[in-house]
């Protein structure tokens, strides 16, 4: 029965207009299509994207209050993005075979989570009935930053390697600071301030256009993954392993923490979403700024085209069906 | 009237999410003024690059352009020197004649 | 009794998603987040606002007609961006203490409009069942460049200055058409041709839309005007005390002469609301080729960043009840 | 009666918001005015615009499922593409006094198709209670390429004229993969698979909003055509001729084939509607690449600000009538 | 075959709403082409900027690019001093080998 | 420790759709790396043109940079030279002092 329901789900995202807006993208770039987005139109994109999952997420709260489970997913949001580097870290040394800074450079971009792949999942949740709670939108936002700051220890427990010119408390203000992270934790306290009735007049924009906008988004998304691996120098075959097994783990991991505190299915699902996912906007420039020893072609490719569409496409029903045995 | 003088034109081709720390630095070795010039990608020892927008710019390149004369240039590559090490930095200068009007040349 | 309905306006105005949207925009640039948006997207939206609202008032007067109360307004509009610069000059030559070509160049500032105060204003002014009139779009377009004209005049008396080297033939052609002035007009008059029932099939984007990316247009206002405000040099308390002055003289001056015309509420506050804004497109432009040597960081930094924040915050509210307590 | 029903329909549609925006661009720029689209927002418009008419088509496809006619459609507009170069080619040679390169190039970009002319004339003919079929939007699919073979067959049949360095097999990869013709073909095949259920939580973004994005898309067409006729140097009386009569031909032989075929009025009229009109994405890159020697303003001139401007306005309601007259 | 020649490299950093003017008067100045290129923002003495579409462009700058020779750059600078005097512009000239085809070398 | 060496800055303005084509000769070449720039527009014996996204950007071009030694420039000219001919190119050539880490100088 449950494999059955697991496979039905399944076939039936990968041919949810939003996951095959993506496989096209993908499909042109790898096939060398000058198919592209213009640069603005993928940040005006991702700018909306993180503005609307804000105000759905705020007015949600605003509909059920603060309630003690939004404290402890918060707590267990962090929990994830300090301790999955440490993990990844590991596993990248030993296995991947990668030196000291590599690897945390790494480990501290799947500590830390994905905006669009939280914002994908939340959608096909929302699909298929399974909404998670709103607050999730705050700790998506909670967990972009801590990961860093257990990256740039890690990197920093490896003697030889001097990090960045930049002091840390500079550095620790920006990434706090990220457009990204200002943006949604902005619009989420908006959508608190607001809430449902507030929402009405722009609901147009940041929720019926949603859907639609995402799919855009996505092929963009697609072309950007595929191009990254195409370009990708130094990614082994060790570590696209690596790639994959991450987040399978590590959504396991969230989505049992998530039974574990009594979450929905929805919520639980969610939790192991942003625990599998993997950063590229907040870390990226971080590590930039603070491991330039580091190989940012190689850090985007792994999170960015590799680990990036096994969510869209295999991991988020995947997280799903965990969440539906564990907890049903 | 217009006045001609020899300049240094001095150009860093910046990591986006560098460029505050290289502009602060530059503005406190007294350089009289910079422009900030666009680039659309590129490709080198560490691999191929375009501008992304998306990734939050740590992909995307900028350059820093600043005339000024030789004492200038000592002092600015001497604070810069870090910098330009630990990041792999790449720096050009070219001599140019600068125009403007004398009332404007400071 | 009045003041309670101002105070409850005021709130309710404050905590609109529009306005809160500004306040996050310019609270992150304060903060010196990196959160941007690509020029092409801020010029986008400008751009959609802009045929937005002409539409909007054209398909208004095709259903009202052409009536007297249009041709009054349009004069009154007129006075107004002629007569403001002098007022204008007079103190930002005396209080604010700046030479004639600065003074002049900000008298034709705040003698010209802003777009999206008079956008912004529409809205709320709307929502609280007080629509302007719709021929109000088109004074809007009117009082774009007159005063640029007093503005140049004001400069030229002020002898020792030469004006720039462009005749003011050139000028004047380049002003009228500037792309806001342009825009503004044809949508209107688009509007007037199409009517109600033509505007049907584009409604969703131009009407439904309205609302949800005039926030995120705000959002980006607030970046600018805050980070204008940070890096503005120029800027003395006694010109911000008149950048702030401005607008309530202004104000009132704009909702007094519509409630002598016998304009109702919300149109006499619409009127009251253009001549409070100050602009900060065709203007800013304008003055650059013609009086170069006036500051041009300043007149940008008076006009969007003390100015601009003070009308959408606190102006709108304060012009609407000064119209509600003097025509009801 | 008949001569009516034409005048009718044709002043209906000259007074539709998207030619009153297209003719708004236009008087814009003659009179020079600044007011431009930001690059990436023309490129954001020309996209959506794209994956919406694929979705449009391939949902309709869905639903009647793959018939006969599909196939037959599609050997006619390869047909037309294959010929029209062959008569344009000759008619551009002779009365347009045109050397061969300029010539083939031209024909190339006769015998290929505009998607915003075939988006326009299928919108304002669904507005008319004639929607052409879904499959037609393969066919504008299909029509993209085969007449840039043709035209280079015919430069290099002209001896003296040596084609591009790059060789065909290159260029014939990079014409089929042509960003245009992938996210076209893309978004049909998506269409097909998803269905019309499939498209409901995306129709707000991709049905809904057309008209109104397409208002915006025609506003900056109508500049960019005017701009163009403006700094047209090469054109000549007699190739402006041939830009007017091309469509005139070429559009009555669409619709006369698909009269002959047996289709209903709005698919025969988009048959003329593709045949009439001229590429300005695929072939102007592609010829550039392959036919350096010809004259990259002339072409973009002669497609964008000749023939497209005659399609929009006048030659889709007479292609309609022609449809109405042969097939009622 | 491909020719080299000397040329000057004449930039001049134009206001965005002056641009028309510059290219104007650079066209009667009889220069062979020109090319626009982008900037995205500067400082100096009259304080920061940054591309800004939203203000008409009033704060944003384009350079103006041009190769010509020497006796170019003379009647080039003539006829613009006026402008680059009142809106104090910058110009630079550096000495660059242009290469193209003979056929193309006007 | 930073090092000075001579360099050509060598650039071509490319039309767009010609791109791919000049990198992938320029690569053969074997130059170190390269630098995409952005234009706006411009103007010559064959018209004006500007930025244009909608026409697939059959009317856009791009300009390739490169820091190369003398040696290298003569590599890539005698590379290119078909391609500058049949697409009338235009390539110029200033001279440099590049300045980077030694660990970078490759
Ligand atoms: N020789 C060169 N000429 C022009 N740009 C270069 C050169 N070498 C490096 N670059 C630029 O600097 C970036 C980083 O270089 P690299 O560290 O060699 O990968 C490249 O992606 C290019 O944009
Ligand atoms: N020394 C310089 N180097 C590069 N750009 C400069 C320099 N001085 C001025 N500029 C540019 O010219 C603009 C106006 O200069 P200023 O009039 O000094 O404020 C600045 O914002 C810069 O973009
Ligand atoms: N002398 C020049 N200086 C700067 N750019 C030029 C010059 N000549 C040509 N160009 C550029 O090259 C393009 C093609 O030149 P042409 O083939 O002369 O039309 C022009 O549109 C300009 O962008
Ligand atoms: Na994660
Ligand atoms: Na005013
Ligand atoms: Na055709």
């Amino acid at each position: 029965m449950w494999s059955n329901g697991l496979t039905v789900i399944h076939m039936d995202v990968l041919l949810s207009p939003i996951i095959l807006f993506f496989v096209l993208g993908a499909l042109a770039a790898f096939a060398r299509s000058d198919l592209a987005f213009p640069e603005a139109l993928s940040k005006a994109l991702s700018l909306y994207l993180m503005a609307a999952i804000g105000l759905k997420g705020g007015t949600l709260v605003a509909e059920t209050g603060f309630t003690g489970d939004l404290v402890l997913a918060g707590l267990a949001g962090l929990l994830l993005s300090c301790l999955i580097p440490l993990g990844a870290f590991a596993l990248l040394r030993g296995f991947g075979r990668l030196d000291t800074t590599n690897s945390a450079a790494l480990a501290a971009h799947y500590g830390s989570v994905s905006v669009v792949t939280f914002v994908t999942g939340n959608q096909i949740l929302g699909d298929q009935g399974l909404p998670p709670a709103g607050y999730m939108v705050a700790v998506l936002a909670l967990m972009e930053t801590p990961a860093i700051i257990v990256g740039l220890i890690l990197a920093r427990r490896g003697a030889s390697d001097s990090v960045g010119v930049s002091g840390g408390k500079e550095l620790l203000r920006e990434t706090l600071l990220n457009g990204s992270v200002v943006l949604l934790t902005g619009s989420f306290i908006i959508g608190v301030i607001i809430g449902k009735d507030g929402m009405e007049p722009i609901a147009p924009v940041f929720v019926v256009g949603f859907n639609g906008l995402l799919c855009l988004f996505l092929l963009d998304m697609g072309l950007l993954a595929a191009r990254r691996l195409r370009e990708a120098r130094s990614l082994t075959l060790r570590l696209v392993v690596l790639g994959l097994a991450f987040p399978v783990i590590n959504g396991a991991i969230g989505v049992a923490l998530g039974a574990v505190l009594g979450f929905d299915v929805g919520t639980a699902a969610a939790l192991g979403i942003l625990a599998a996912s993997a950063s590229y906007i907040a870390v990226p420039a971080a590590m930039r700024l603070a491991l330039p020893k580091a190989d940012a072609g190689l850090y985007l490719a792994m999170s960015l085209a590799v680990t990036f569409p096994f969510n869209i496409t295999i991991g988020i029903p995947l997280y799903t069906a965990f969440a539906q045995f564990w907890i049903s | 009237m217009l006045v001609r003088t020899k300049r240094n034109k001095l150009e860093i081709l910046v990591d986006r999410p560098l460029l505050r720390r290289v502009r602060d630095i530059a503005l406190e070795a007294d350089i009289p003024g910079f422009t900030l010039l666009p680039t659309v990608g590129g490709g080198g020892h560490h691999g191929r690059w375009s501008e992304e927008m998306v990734t939050g710019g740590a992909g995307s390149k900028v350059r820093f352009m600043t005339l000024i004369d030789d004492a200038t240039v000592e002092r600015l590559l001497e604070k810069l020197e870090p910098l330009i090490s630990e990041y792999s930095l790449i720096v050009t200068i070219v001599q140019v004649e600068k125009i403007t009007d004398d009332s404007n040349d400071v």
